[in-house]
């Protein structure tokens, strides 16, 4: 091994320290781990959700939440959420393509799953300039900030997932995963399963907040 | 409960007919609800002594007679656990405490509920001064400081300007954060005044951390007996008034430049703000460069956005925002609301005829009185 | 990854609480997929459409404060039922589902505090955008935003 | 168990080999790129004792400037920075708070101490995680950097609370990336925290059950609860303040409807437990150094560990005991304060637990004891004085004082860091394989201890007196207090010099360290000092921890071994063996 590549893998010393005894007990902890920052992420999501249910509740009396002129929620948004949702069907499906030892099909289904993700940025993004164009901007209002802030916090989050995914149908298209082999699936799957939760709830509190 | 604590403490402190001294650990108490608030302290500090002295007694103590020294075999016959004394220390702490809650609880009822007939005075915090404004008009500042009248309950009620402010009196045992875009309420009665003496008078401060000026956004509290603060109150409504026209600046202007002299000198060294010092040579020479780029000459002057430097320096001292002097920063709060017109030309007139005054702004003997 | 082919133990096992992972033979278990009966899934779904519908009918009823507390109540249930069969927490760890719960309480609890806190001191707020407040935001920060509610 | 097995003392493979971690590969990459827990906890423990030094100066400054009301010394450096002297102040405690909190303290327990002796003391090879823990430590390193690159912008003066709306419109120029600095290092300590539930949870060697693990283990699982479930909020809320700060609008702004109080209930929902991230590694630390150094077995262990997961649930429901006098309305602060009692009973069980332990003990006065001791007294001040500031209409004159800043130095300063300096000392041996020299070691804590308690405790009669804290000028009646005050402070960082002197001085002339110079029980002790790359050739053989009857001196060793012989269980006629 090279030195560089020695140094990008970090195994300088010559081993990755790997604490488990077997693969079983490291996909468990590697779960459990997954787990955890899932509910750290959880959280990060429930407090900007909580914080804008509280400046929501205050709103000022004479022009209300949401400013007269500016617009609801834009519809798109409706669609991405579908398009969302089905990328975690769609996932669900190569887990259980590859659980089957199917690997064509799960390399397939992987490849939609990110199909997909990238469209329903690209459909938030057509959000955004819906809410741009109709002359709301982070700074005209709570209403606008809440909008760019939270969908923005959330794409964030869907395109960190779009990375580890992207690794994942690369490796399935190497033929890695097997029906006893799959944890880079499961973690990412548990990833976007969560994002799609985040979403829904998101999506529904950014839509009552707006009426 | 509440009411056994009520019956209990009514029977420790005896009706106050003088301020609380102070103490080791307290400052003087002088108001209705101070003397309260040092029994639960001392409460709560007698049980520290007595557990501080338990614990570190017996350290001491275990220390001492188990030393152990190398070589020797080691003694096993500690034991390791205990169910009823580690259930003992756990609910003795659990009296204690609950104890402790309701003495603060009662304590903080009374704070925290001001009774029906107060003497409201309107507050406005904000960088780094306080003003309050009487129930007749009458204005004061920090620098003057608050007066209020003794044994009635005085309710200040709070607003900030900008950032957070807290105003806190030690001597009264009262401190309340003044939030932005809130209207906040402290109450408090002091039954003993003090009079118009600064060395009597009681401390406040600024209790929230609120940047450059914040050590020093504090002053006096001066209570007064009924007739006297009414006569107060009067006077302070009406002092900018009651000055004869040809001695305005001479008299109201070192008075009005002391809420300028944080940031402004005479000296010509540099505060937070220009100098006054050569103020209106500087203007009418009409070089002086703003921050955007724009000099005097280019705004004062007839047809121009001021007709005379006098519209220049009232309309920076109501919307100071607008020109920013080169080499300096719009830190200057609006006086809007607290300068009227006569104010204005007093503090004009001062700049005009600085060489009345000196560098404190006080009127130099000799010129008084023409 | 090196492991030995075998048969999956069953999820059961899983889940059984045993101290150690150790006591499982070694290799991944697959643990997502086919696994959860396809019903389940669409039953929870269903579920999941019914809660938001119902939160959207509570936003048309009038009943002022509770409003908030059924729509943080339904969204709680719903990223529950999320958790617990999407995610697969159902079959999962206990360990997981208890903290899984743990945070949520935590969660409520931080919410339940600062809502009741707010309401309390609600009327001290000053309505409008404070005029005080205004002034100085608009010499710190030029570019704020604050000229739409001045009165 | 055989009778050959039993005579064979257990720290045999100390001989088999020269390789430690420290020596089992050279050069930087070597370090820069290691997955070894040993190095990462090494480099932190670097990390940490630096930023340490750089917030001490802080501190230093600070109270220099507080010897005399008016500018004492910001005088040059105003006029050096072109600043307000009062800003300069502002920023020198700022600076002291935001460093000693967020780089210091929070990571020096668990990510530094934590990360070296966690996975020895269970008996694993690593973390769960070694890749994950190298990058939280690189998360860290970029944390500190956002702090030198905010002071290059022009410092912050905000204090370490960042409160809204100052801090959203302070015209300070480096509020922005020390604001994301600790939004960094926030995650920094999530991973931390992660890592350590996993391993705690996953890589206990058979045999090492949850109620074998050391008492150490048990505060820093608790610990990493609450790393991984409050810091989100904290992370979410300084993101917000960093748009919020950047577009001149936001949910904290009370011109738009938003709220400031909000601010501060995030802020201290995550830096309440944030107290506690503090407060409980060091507890734990405490539970080895007294039952270690007394060769005793710790008295209740049961009621310690659990107190230390009580202590990490609870924390979690009293924030508001911050914000008493802030706005917060009334019922809630009644709610808080009767809560925040709740704290102060499993605070108050381990202070008595570790109090019993040592009645007929066998102590010996070592440096890492004075160190354990001098945390009981200083914590039972520190913990005392917190039922003053939970207790309402006290705190109400009390909140914001120099009182507050007494009780909170005496928990985090003179308990956290002192426990942290403490365990430091106890595993100095196992960690470089040198010891430092006692007499030396002992003078400097007296001076610290003495030092400590001169410059702290002062301020609790100034904070009751009412000097309200964050003050660069102040009343003449203040000042005795404030001289006295600044004098211990110069007493103690005279202590903590000598403190750095004798510990550099013996990676070089210190004498080599035996496996187990104090007598401990737990399995760091079991392997050779320093560890070597794989912690255990052999899987350590688990035992009672806390059973110190099995351990004896040996003059061969030089240092104590653990001698199955002498238990009695094996022996024929079992009598306890008596040391006096």
């Amino acid at each position: 091994m090279g030195r560089l590549s020695r140094i990008l893998h970090l195994e300088w010393d010559g081993d990755t320290r790997d604490a488990f005894s077997d693969s079983h007990a490291r996909f468990q902890a590697g779960r459990m781990g997954m787990w955890l920052f899932l509910i750290t992420l959880g959280i990060l999501f429930a407090s900007t959700i909580f914080a804008f249910v509280v400046v929501r509740l205050q709103p000022d009396p004479a022009t209300g939440w949401r400013p007269t002129d500016e617009p609801g929620i834009p519809g798109i948004l409706l669609i991405s959420t579908a398009v969302l949702l089905a990328s975690s069907w769609t996932l669900t499906r190569a887990s259980a393509a590859i659980v089957g030892d199917q690997r064509r099909q799960g390399r397939q289904w992987i490849e939609r799953s990110l199909i997909l993700g990238s469209l329903f940025l690209v459909l938030q993004a057509v959000g955004w300039i819906d809410m741009w164009r109709a002359g709301v901007y982070i700074d005209s209002s709570l209403y606008g900030w809440t909008f760019y802030v939270l969908t923005g916090l959330h794409a964030v989050h869907v395109l960190g997932g779009l990375i580890p995914m992207g690794v994942v149908a690369a490796r399935a298209r190497r033929g890695t995963y097997s029906r006893l082999s799959h944890s880079g699936l499961t973690y990412c799957s548990m990833y976007w399963h969560f994002l799609a939760g985040v979403w829904i709830v998101l999506y529904l509190t950014l839509w009552l907040g707006s009426m | 409960m509440i009411q056994m604590i009520n019956t209990l403490s009514t029977a420790l402190l005896a009706a106050q007919d003088a301020v609380t001294p102070a103490t080791f650990w307290m400052p003087e108490g002088a108001s209705t609800v101070s003397a309260d608030v040092d029994w639960a302290f001392m409460f709560v500090t007698w049980v520290s002594y007595f557990f501080f002295a338990l614990i570190v007694g017996l350290m001491i103590v275990f220390v001492i007679r188990y030393r152990h020294r190398k070589g020797e075999r080691f003694r096993t016959d500690g034991m390791t656990h205990h169910g009823p004394l580690e259930a003992l220390w756990i609910i003795i702490p659990l009296l204690i405490s609950i104890a402790i809650f309701f003495f603060g609880f009662k304590g903080y009822l009374d704070l925290a509920q001001p009774p029906k007939n107060t003497f409201d005075i309107e507050v406005v915090a904000k960088k780094w001064q306080w003003s309050f404004t009487y129930p007749n008009g009458a204005i004061s500042t920090n620098m003057d400081g608050l007066f209020v009248p003794a044994g009635k309950p005085v309710r200040l009620i709070m607003r900030s300007y900008d950032v957070l402010h807290a105003f806190f009196v030690p001597n009264f045992r009262v401190k309340r954060d003044v939030v932005p875009g809130r209207r906040v309420a402290l109450w408090f009665q002091c039954d003993f005044p003090t009079g118009e003496d600064a060395s009597k008078a009681y401390n406040f401060f600024c209790a929230e951390y609120c940047g450059t000026g914040h050590s020093n956004m504090g002053g006096k509290v001066y209570v007064l007996g009924e007739t006297e603060f009414a006569e107060w109150m009067a006077k302070q409504a009406n002092w900018i008034e009651d000055i004869p026209d040809d001695q305005l600046y001479q008299i109201a202007g070192p008075k009005l430049y002391a809420q300028c002299s944080q940031c402004h000198t005479l000296d010509g060294s540099t505060g937070q703000g220009p100098s006054w010092k050569g103020i209106m040579d500087r203007i009418s020479a009409g070089t002086g460069k703003f921050t955007n780029g724009q000099s005097y000459a280019d705004i004062i002057g007839p047809g121009k956005v001021y007709e005379t430097p006098e519209d220049y320096i009232r309309d920076s001292i109501l919307n100071p925002g607008r020109y920013i002097v080169q080499t300096f920063t719009n830190v200057m709060p609006t006086f809007k609301g607290q300068m009227n017109e006569r104010k204005i030309d007093a503090v004009i007139g001062l700049m005009k005829h600085l060489d009345q005054f000196d560098s404190k702004g006080k009127l130099l003997s000799g010129t008084a009185a023409k | 990854m090196s492991h030995e082919p075998h048969s999956p133990p069953p999820i059961e096992a899983a889940a059984g609480g045993h101290a150690h992972a150790a006591v499982h033979p070694a290799g991944d278990q697959p643990l997502v997929g086919h696994l959860v009966p396809m019903t389940t899934l669409v039953v929870t779904a269903c579920a999941l459409l019914v809660l938001t519908c119902i939160t959207v009918a509570v936003r048309y009823m009038d009943i002022g404060e509770f409003n908030i507390y059924i729509a943080l109540g339904i969204a709680v249930i719903k990223a529950s039922l999320v958790a617990l069969f999407f995610m697969h927490l159902r079959w999962d760890r206990p360990f997981n589902m208890i903290v899984f719960f743990g945070c949520v309480l935590f969660v409520v609890l931080m919410m339940g505090f600062c809502l009741m806190d707010t309401s309390q001191y609600r009327h001290e707020q000053i309505n409008g955008n404070p005029p005080l407040v205004a002034e100085t935001l608009l010499q710190n920060a030029p570019n704020a935003p604050v000229g739409r509610f001045d009165q | 168990m055989t009778t050959l097995e039993a005579h064979k003392p257990e720290t045999l493979d100390i001989h088999a080999s020269s390789d430690n971690y420290l020596t089992h590969s050279k050069g930087f990459i070597s370090w820069a790129c290691t997955l070894d827990h040993k190095r990462i906890g090494v480099m932190y423990l670097v990390g940490v004792l630096g930023a340490f030094f750089v917030g001490g100066i802080f501190a230093i400054l600070v109270r220099t400037e507080l010897l005399a009301p008016g500018p004492t010394i910001v005088g040059p450096f105003a006029k050096w920075m072109g600043m307000d002297p009062a800003d300069v102040y502002n920023q020198w405690f700022t600076l002291h708070g935001a460093i000693m909190v967020f780089l210091v303290i929070i990571p020096s327990i668990p990510a530094a101490l934590g990360n070296f002796i966690l996975p020895v003391m269970l008996g694993a090879k690593d973390v769960a995680f070694p890749k994950l823990n190298l990058f939280s430590f690189y998360l860290w390193v970029i944390g500190a950097l956002m702090a030198v690159l905010s002071l290059l912008m022009g410092g912050f003066d905000t204090g370490w609370t960042f409160y809204t709306p100052y801090s959203t419109t302070s015209p300070a120029g480096g509020v922005i990336p020390i604001v994301a600095g600790a939004f960094i290092l926030g995650f920094s300590s999530i991973f931390t925290g992660m890592n350590f539930i996993v391993t705690i949870h996953k890589l206990r060697p058979p045999g090492m059950t949850w109620f074998k693990m050391p008492l150490f283990l048990w505060a820093i699982y608790s610990t990493a609860i609450i790393q991984v479930l409050a810091t989100p909020v904290l992370a979410i809320t300084l993101l917000l303040l960093i748009i919020e700060r950047t577009v001149n609008i936001g949910i904290f702004n009370p011109s738009m409807g938003g709220d400031p109080v909000l601010y501060q209930h995030f802020f201290w929902f995550y830096s309440h437990p944030a107290v506690y991230i503090m407060i409980v590694p060091a507890m734990g630390i405490v539970s080895e150094l007294i039952s270690v150094h007394s060769h005793r077995h710790i008295f209740g262990y049961r009621f310690i560990a659990f107190s230390s997961v009580a202590i990490a649930m609870f924390s979690f429901i009293v924030w508001g005991h911050h914000m008493f006098t802030s706005g917060q309305s009334a019922l809630m602060n009644t709610i808080f304060s009767a809560i925040s009692f709740s704290v102060g009973i499993p605070s108050a069980v381990k202070v008595f637990n570790w109090t019993i332990t040592l009645y007929k003990g066998n102590i010996s006065l070592n440096t890492p004891m004075l160190y354990g001791l001098a945390f009981l007294f200083l914590f039972t001040i520190g913990g005392l004085t917190g039922l003053h500031l939970a207790t309402l209409s006290v705190d109400v004159h009390l909140h914001d004082t120099y009182f507050v800043v007494a009780h909170f130095h005496y928990v985090m300063m003179g308990s956290a860091l002192i426990a942290m300096i403490g365990g430091l000392h106890h595993w100095w041996p196992k960690i470089t394989g040198r010891m430092y020299n006692e007499n030396w070691g002992r003078f400097a804590w007296v001076l610290v201890f003495v030092g400590f308690n001169v410059t702290f405790f002062t301020q609790f009669m100034l904070g009751s007196q009412g000097m309200p804290r964050r003050y660069y000028d102040y009343l003449p009646e203040f000042q005795t207090y404030h001289v006295i005050s600044t004098v211990g402070s110069y007493i103690m960082s005279v202590g903590f010099f000598i403190t750095a002197g004798y510990l550099l001085a013996s990676l070089v002339n210190g004498k080599r360290a035996p496996a187990n110079p104090w007598g401990g029980r737990s399995l760091e002790w079991q392997c050779p000092s320093p560890p070597p790359h794989d912690n255990f050739k052999t899987p350590p053989r688990v035992g009672d921890c806390y059973d110190f009857s099995i351990v004896r001196w040996s003059d061969e060793e030089n240092g104590y071994v653990v001698d199955r012989s002498l238990d009695p269980s094996l022996r024929e006629n079992p009598t306890p063996a008596k040391g006096h």
